[in-house]
């Protein structure tokens, strides 16, 4: 089943859409889906042209394609467990939080907290990320917890921030503090990037392009090689942050 | 020149903060508080005056001489000045950079603003006490 | 004149010695009548087990403490979300719900009264500000004097009439209930941070002993006649081995009271520990259970613990500490200068640990064990233990030993070699539950008089109608039901209106706080001597004029009123 | 008429000690206040009465006119933000958010540029902290960090800290060691035993050295951290190490520069470290007088401190997406209702503009910059003077505000109640 969701236009543009019933389960019956606009609860039609093609017994068979003016819209995807969702251009906030399973693929930006707390499946942004891309919960000690979350352009600040397993790969640059109270998992930054991996306790974090500002609390220990896009890259080592206990693992390009 | 603007709270901006029509309050938060060399290369003197820039927006403010300041840092307290030149990004925290602006200074003879044109200038309708 | 006529109830009210019968209450003016006028709205309450409104005489709900609790745990805040709902406001929050998530949850689970159980009287204010937006229950403050310079001066001096001096004013500067003696000395080493070891440690500069200052309050408490006890929570909560300075704590209660209790032990759960180490912790609450069944003189509440997630929060700062190095989660600590601390951490308690286990079977065994239930009342010293939406299940593992079996499959196997709980088959009955979760209470904090956990002519008509027929139900096979059935009330009658209905909260409601007022001698009279006023000025940072508590924040205050022996 | 005992509603000090005197409604006289204190009594000038905005220029209207537009504007709006509570009693905070939750709008208050950092750390890590007077009566060391309270607090060091005798502390100037850690020389760190210059920027990385050097790991160490050296790191982690009982105090110099949360919680986990040495507690030096009840009162009613989003019934908290500042750069909201502060001044230029695009009703006392950007602005009692209250001192002791002289304006609480029964009405039918 294909679902398109084509966005109308609205009176308000600016105010966001609350639209976390928004995932491909919900779309398996004939489900009054209601979504919020600001203060006002209103009808999936009222916001979208709704175009829907073709059958589907279980969510992995909905394919939920977003278009129009999508960067307002928030929490499309969340706790999705099953399909797929595409969005054509930009993703408000929240896009894909507490995933567990599925896939989405966003063509444009997405906005901040994207992939927050995600536990599984595949999430995947052609352009940039804003801030704690990957990120936690406020309060919450483990973050993403699974699944892999793949941004093709920059990512904004605190990415990847409680990193507790998984992935997270941003191929262009990081803004400031990446990895920051990382625990585990794999974090990969391609480009550039600042005071990574402030106050780390566990998990890797591999910086391909320079790290600005690092800080001094991490111990320098020997060189790796590591492959990354086919090419061999030798990597500075270190281990910290020691201002905590010192457990996780940065490299840094350094040919 | 470029610069790095800092802002904070500052004693006569507490002092005058609750009497915002006042020549005190004004006065207190158009001044640009500057290290003497920085000063002496832009060739300014106390209360001359000088076109702030930021990628935020520009403000016409006093400079004032202090102590205390590096050069390359100028200060501005919490205010409506100081606040024309800030950027609203919050870096997903809610709180702006109001410590880390990066300004440009250009010595101007054009007259400081009130707080009246300021808030005109953004849209607002000037009320006369 | 607003009439209720309840009818065709299964009463059991311990206190007025109805053990289960058939019978009709009449309601009139939000009191127990005789009689009610013809035309009356009629309740049906079709033969459903029916108590007085239940009450919590320790529980942590309102004040500086609890509110850090929710301010520093968005992550709490989301586990329990509900919208804006007829006269419902929205809630958050799952063991530190907001004010009004623990009123209406209290209020579905059919408790009408809640005892805070530490108020630090410099922060007074703001525990009376959240009594007044947890609209359901009747507020009741312990009021902590474990680390109160004054009192400390006056056990040095050993002067318990100046005590019990410091304590009427104190009371009724800051509204407060009762004695609260939290880790007492320890508060104050804390300041330090340090702690004292047990009740013969001397406190650091003081230079006086846990003992003395527990003695010193029991003999003021009964000086100033008040309502209830001295309610303490022992030093070294937490601390393997601490089983010994809970008896040594029973020891130095005197019986003085022929009403209630002279000492009120709280969640001693977590005082029952043998062991020297957590490696080797075992359950000690045959000792204590003994110490206890032979000494009219004491009362305790369990303080059991649940299993799941859980927010810690008391006045004992140096023990929220020893638990941050356990657990190096998030750690607040607020001292209060002149007289206290507190603490807050967020725990999970797991099946997966043996520590946990032997936890929560020692609170089970402590119920089970001490043979009057007037003794031992049901708390969790929420959210300590657990949040108290735990009570129902608490009551089903109490009332069965079949659950309490299927639960020991799902825990740590080596539990049964450090625990008695398994060997222990009584089970509770429905009165030992009315007992245990509101007549007791009302016994223990000296409210029956105030018309409180009784059914009696002349009470106050809070009322929990449980949608569970004793007739109908074996307890022992049926837990599940006795679970489902406490947590929510077919009717919570609080001074005769209908507050919540099949778990649906539906009027706004409108609480009182109750504080207990000890009209003491010119002589004692703390606002006028002069070296108490001098001390006060010099070293508090709130004036002593700006300190009591203004009537204005006791909208719908009473109080108990005592002549002090003095 | 000679008042003693009146609580200072202007800073987070909340001083109870000022001696007031009232003459024909107005404060005459200040002892024991400060410079702030003084300014605050004795040069109140307030607004008239209600003005609305009127094509381009102003013109008076009614209370009832103003409460009837005000609650119209709520009514009208699908995404409405209740920004400020800073400065006003807990009694018309608590019904603001009451309100928040019926319109389901947004609620927020000033920490949200102040010390909304810090709670956001101590969400992640706790706060060990304490009462001002455990401080005055026992710390042998003080750390202000990011904080200049000889010009913000002015009062702090005489009531609390360095010049304050208390009970363990019989000289304090003599016996108490001051550490201040800031970006810029001030006032408050010309007093200062030992100075950390730090580069701008630097908190975090200087806050981690400090860590490392305390768990022991100090080897690690380079020459220089944040220009600061080596040597002074090693000597102020001694000092603090070596106290009795130690106390910091940290400003906004922590929670608006870079990394902003991510170097309290770096400061508080500092703290927590120490804790394993000696006594040691970390304070926010809050602004406002009440800004910390707003906190209080939000938290116990909505379970968060700041930054509530009710749009869909529920509470929701997310600083960065519920925060004023982003709401309105983003141009989300469709009315605003401002008390008891000024976001026209304090809020970075691209908010201000929106609020000027958008109905705002400002709820104060006197004329300020929000004053030109709004559509409506009602008069209101200033608490402290006259109008009374709870407050929150930035340690969360609760004092009740006086009440000097009954005056001719509503309080807050009553404007606020107002609006709220009308929508409520309106709502209902």
């Amino acid at each position: 089943m294909r679902v398109t969701l084509k966005t109308r236009a609205r009176a308000k543009p600016r105010i966001p859409i609350e639209a976390e019933t928004i995932i491909p389960q919900n779309f398996l019956q004939k489900n009054d889906v209601r979504v919020y606009e600001g203060n006002k609860e209103r009808k999936l039609e009222d916001i979208f042209f709704i175009t829907i093609e073709g059958p589907a017994v279980s969510p992995d068979q909905v394919e939920i394609v977003l278009t129009g003016d999508t960067g307002v819209i928030k929490r499309v995807g969340e706790y999705m467990n099953a399909g797929r969702i595409i969005v054509e251009g930009d993703i408000g906030m929240h896009c894909g939080n507490f995933m567990s399973a599925g896939e989405i693929i966003i063509r444009g930006n997405a906005d901040s907290w994207l992939g927050r707390e995600m536990r599984g499946g595949l999430i995947r942004c052609e352009g940039n990320a804003a801030h704690y891309c990957g990120a936690g919960y406020r309060g919450e000690k483990r973050g993403m917890r699974g699944g892999t979350l793949e941004v093709l352009g920059n990512a904004g600040d605190f990415t990847a921030e409680y990193l507790c397993s998984g992935e997270v790969h941003i191929h262009g640059n990081c803004g400031d503090l990446p990895g920051v109270e990382m625990r585990g998992g794999v974090l990969t930054i391609g480009g550039d990037c600042t005071r990574p991996c402030g106050n780390m306790t566990g998990g890797t974090c591999r910086i391909f392009g320079a790290a600005h500002q690092f800080l001094p609390t991490f111990r320098r220990n020997g060189t790796e090689d590591v492959e990354y896009n086919g090419k061999r890259c030798r990597m500075a080592a270190f281990r910290g942050d020691v201002a905590n206990r010192g457990k996780g693992t940065v490299l840094v390009r350094e040919d | 020149m470029r610069v790095i603007l800092n802002t904070g709270r500052t004693i006569r901006q507490g002092s005058y903060v609750e009497r915002k029509t006042s020549a005190d309050y004004m006065e207190e938060a158009a001044s640009l508080n500057m290290n003497r060399m920085d000063m002496f290369e832009l060739a300014v003197e106390d209360g001359n005056h000088i076109r702030v820039r930021s990628d935020h927006g520009e403000v016409v403010m006093k400079a004032r001489a202090v102590e205390g300041l590096i050069r390359g840092q100028v200060f501005v307290c919490l205010g409506p000045y100081a606040n024309h030149l800030v950027g609203p990004e919050t870096h997903g925290t809610g709180m702006p950079d109001f410590k880390t602006t990066q300004v440009t200074l250009e010595p101007t003879t054009d007259p400081v603003p009130t707080i009246r044109e300021l808030m005109e200038r953004c849209g607002g309708v000037g009320y006369e006490d | 004149m607003t009439d209720l006529l309840v009818k065709n109830a299964y009463v059991i009210d311990p206190l007025s010695g109805i053990r289960g019968e058939i019978m009709d209450i009449a309601i009139r003016d939000g009191k127990i009548v005789e009689d009610t006028g013809s035309g009356a709205p009629v309740i049906d309450a079709g033969g459903c087990l029916t108590f007085p409104g239940g009450i919590d005489s320790h529980s942590h709900v309102c004040g500086t403490k609890v509110n850090f609790g929710r301010y520093m745990s968005p992550e709490d805040m989301r586990a329990g979300r509900t919208a804006r709902k007829g006269v419902m406001r929205v809630t958050s929050g799952y063991s530190v719900p907001t004010t009004f998530g623990n009123s209406y949850r209290y209020s579905t689970m059919g408790y009408t009264t809640v005892l805070e159980g530490a108020m630090a009287p410099l922060e007074a204010r703001h525990t009376h500000e959240e009594f007044t937006a947890t609209p359901h229950q009747d507020m009741l403050a312990n009021t902590l004097f474990d680390g109160n310079w004054a009192i400390m001066e006056a056990v040095r001096d050993k002067d318990v009439k100046r005590a019990a001096a410091i304590v009427a004013w104190t009371l009724d500067a800051v509204k407060g209930f009762a004695i609260k003696l939290t880790n007492p000395g320890g508060t104050e080493a804390w300041g330090w941070g340090k702690d004292v070891h047990s009740v013969r440690d001397e406190v650091p500069y003081f230079g006086v002993t846990p003992a003395e200052i527990i003695e010193t309050m029991i003999r003021a408490n009964e000086l100033l006649n008040l309502p209830h006890s001295v309610h303490i929570h022992c030093n070294n909560l937490g601390v393997p081995g601490n089983y010994q300075t809970t008896l040594d704590t029973i020891d130095l209660a005197p019986d003085l009271n022929r009403n209630r209790q002279s000492l009120y032990l709280t969640h001693v759960q977590f005082h029952s520990y043998g062991g020297s180490t957590w490696r080797d912790i075992s359950s000690k609450s045959e000792d204590i259970a003994r110490a206890v069944n032979s000494r009219p003189q004491v009362a305790i509440d369990m303080g059991q613990i649940m299993f799941g997630r859980t927010t810690t929060m008391t006045a004992d700062g140096p023990m929220e500490w020893k638990l941050y190095m356990l657990h190096h989660n998030k750690w607040s600590n607020h001292d209060v200068e002149l007289e206290t601390g507190s603490g807050i951490i967020p725990v999970y308690y797991g099946r997966k640990s043996l520590v946990n286990c032997v936890m929560w079977a020692i609170g089970l065994e402590l119920a089970l064990l001490i043979n009057d239930p007037w003794q031992c009342m049901l708390a969790t010293d929420n959210p300590n233990g657990a949040p108290f939406v735990k009570y129902p299940e608490i009551i089903a593992l109490l009332m069965s030993s079949r659950y309490r079996d299927i639960e020991r499959s799902a825990i740590d196997p080596r539990t049964e070699h450090y625990v008695p709980l398994f060997a222990i088959d009584r089970e509770l009955d429905w009165y030992d539950i009315a007992v245990m979760t509101r007549a007791a209470q009302a016994k223990a904090l000296g409210i029956e008089r105030i018309g409180k956990g009784h059914l009696a002519e002349g009470a106050e008509a809070d009322i929990a109608i449980y949608p569970l027929k004793p007739d109908e139900l074996d307890p022992a096979a049926d837990y599940q039901q006795v679970m489902a059935g406490f947590a929510k009330t077919r009717y919570t009658i609080k001074r005769g209106r209908v507050v919540a209905r099949n778990g649906e909260v539906v009027v706004e409601g409108a609480n009182s706080t109750i504080w207990s007022r000890a009209d003491v001698p010119p002589e004692y009279d703390l606002n006028r001597d002069a070296e108490f006023v001098k001390k006060f000025e010099q070293y508090y940072t709130v004036r002593m004029r700006n300190y009591p508590v203004q009537d204005i924040y006791l909208p719908r205050g009473y109080f108990i009123s005592t002549e002090a022996s003095l | 008429m000679k008042i003693e005992d009146v609580v200072c509603t202007f800073c987070g000090c909340l001083c109870d000690d000022l001696v007031v005197e009232v003459e024909n409604n107005r404060v005459c006289s200040v002892e024991n206040g400060c410079t702030l204190a003084n300014e605050k009594f004795m040069r109140d000038h307030r607004l008239k009465n209600p003005i609305r905005r009127d094509g381009n220029g102003w013109k008076a209207v009614s209370y009832d006119e103003a409460i009837r537009e005000t609650a119209e504007i709520l009514l009208d709006a699908d995404r409405p933000l209740l920004y400020g509570w800073s400065g006003t009693h807990g009694e018309a905070q608590s019904v603001g958010v009451h309100l928040a939750e019926l319109i389901g709008g947004v609620i927020d208050n000033t920490s949200t540029v102040c010390h909304g950092p810090s709670i956001m750390a101590i969400q992640e890590v706790g706060h060990p902290g304490c009462t001002l007077g455990q401080v005055k009566n026992r710390a042998d060391v003080i750390v202000y960090w990011g904080a200049n309270p000889i010009d913000a607090h002015p009062r702090h060091m005489s009531r609390y800290t360095t010049y304050a005798d208390g009970f363990f502390i019989e000289n304090a100037f003599r016996d108490r060691k001051v550490i201040v850690a800031d970006v810029r020389q001030t006032e408050s760190s010309a007093i200062a035993d030992e100075f950390l210059k730090i580069d701008r920027g630097g908190d975090y990385a200087a806050l981690s050295a400090l860590r490392a050097i305390v768990r022991g790991k100090g080897d690690l160490i380079p020459s220089r951290v944040a220009g600061v050296t080596r040597e002074q790191l090693f000597r102020v982690a001694e000092i603090c190490m070596k106290a009795k009982f130690g106390a910091i105090f940290f400003g906004l110099g922590l929670t608006m520069s870079p990394g902003k949360y991510k170097n309290i919680r770096n400061a508080i986990e500092l703290t927590q470290e120490l804790n394993r040495h000696t006594k040691f507690t970390i304070s926010p030096m809050r602004g406002h007088w009440n800004v910390y009840g707003s906190n209080e009162v939000f938290t116990w009613i909505t379970g968060y401190p700041y930054a509530i989003d009710f749009a869909r019934g529920i509470a929701f908290y997310n600083p960065g997406e519920t925060t004023s500042v982003d709401i309105l750069m983003r141009g989300e909201c469709d009315a605003c209702l401002v008390v008891a502060s000024d976001p026209g001044a304090h809020f970075p230029r691209a908010c201000a503009e929106h609020l000027a695009r958008i109905p705002t009703v400002q709820i104060d006392p006197h004329v300020n910059a929000t004053t030109h950007l709004a559509t409506l602005q009602i008069p209101v009692a200033v608490t402290g003077i006259d109008a009374e209250g709870t407050a929150y001192r930035m340690d969360g002791v609760p004092i009740r505000a006086r009440k000097l002289f009954t005056g001719s304006y509503p309080n807050d609480q009553e404007i606020l109640e107002k609006i709220f029964a009308r929508v409520k009405e309106a709502k209902r039918s």
